[in-house]
């Protein structure tokens, strides 16, 4: 399952979605917004995607991961637009016979979305400005805050 | 030759627009590049981070193009 | 953040107790109810606890993990009594900076639960008997349903 | 020397109790195998797999008991 929400998210239904009962272990990460970043003190993240090539690329990481791992389901949930500090901006669960598989399969999930999903955060400081992450170029494209 | 440009993240911040329909000579994926640096010169030094994705699939800069394809520019990604 | 319960776990609430402001990443691993073991169908697990104990080693398991990796917050929540299949037996939380600490600290914890913590389950199969499980004379102690 | 037993498990099953007050001669934690061994034979083939609590902490067999001491009998776990 993988889904892209302006919405926090429901990390319970999440897991909820996952059980089975063949399954013995559940393995679940939630990303969420830290404080800080760079030694700067961040209010919120807000994250764009284009959504569909970035739908079609979680759901071929989760194909990826039923091939490599024995497990039962995955769940890949992103969520969009403005995350307060806190807040869970992602969260990827497996489920599978035994926590060995779960555990390796959520890393490579959480790894791989990280390099290859078509999501962008922009850090919005508490000194007011705000900045792309995750770019070579980062103190090029400072924007005035809106 | 057609092809609409989508553009993203920080892409978007450096071209001014987030959409364009673009007449290309050379139906490879790099020419998008260059078009970019006519746009906005920060492009050139920006180009070896930008991956391009034709009709949503990751492709590389020989890539051949085809009329109406969809072609995204990828600035890193930073999700998660 | 240790505890034992009766109850069904409340994973959302378990993960909001982790998140902290500081944090990046959490990650949760959660034991289920299998519906078969070792090739026989099973129904339910039952739990006992040597309960002071168990939450005494439970503690300290929390402290090795916070001496080993930079974490935030850890819960570590074990049912008792009896857990259908597809329901949580246990409940492991971890929050860092970053996922890799989550991680690892997660993997460790639910590792040495299972070695060290005065916790046991029987196993109540479909055929209407039930066995301690993990023991090496597991065929020995067959006990006849009440 | 009075120690508090206390079994869990299916060392509980086997013994046919859950706790009780047993006088040792010897104050260590192997004599309570022996005491277990009297109960059931079956103990016999257990103790190896069996660990011992004194007070809510693992202890090996030559540790030292004191009066009043619990001692926990605590069979393979499997928690989790």
């Amino acid at each position: 399952m993988t889904a892209l929400t302006l919405n926090p998210i429901d990390i319970g239904a999440v897991v909820s979605g996952l059980t089975s009962p063949e399954s013995g272990g559940i393995d679940v990460f939630i990303g969420t917004t830290r404080n800080q970043s760079r030694g700067r003190e961040v209010l919120l993240l807000e994250y764009e995607a284009f959504e569909p090539m970035a739908l079609e690329v979680m759901e071929n990481l989760e194909r990826r991961a039923m091939e490599r791992w024995p497990l039962h389901k995955i769940a890949i949930v992103h969520r969009l637009g403005r995350v307060p500090v806190g807040e869970a901006s992602v969260v990827i669960g497996v489920s599978a016979g035994h926590r060995k598989e779960a555990f390796e399969a959520c890393r490579f999930l959480i790894d791989v979305l990280k390099q290859d999903v078509p999501i962008w955060k922009r850090e919005h400081f508490a000194d007011g400005t705000m900045e792309w992450s995750g770019s070579i170029q980062q103190s090029k494209v400072n924007v005035n805050r809106v | 030759m057609k092809i609409r440009l989508r553009l993203f993240a920080n892409a978007r911040d450096l071209a001014g627009f987030a959409e364009k329909t673009v007449d290309l000579q050379h139906p490879r994926a790099s020419e998008v590049f260059e078009y970019l640096a006519s746009v906005n010169p920060e492009f050139r030094e920006w180009s070896r981070s930008i991956r391009l994705a034709v009709n949503r699939r990751y492709v590389d800069d020989a890539h051949p193009l085809q009329e109406g394809d969809e072609v995204a520019v990828i600035p890193p990604v930073s999700g998660g």
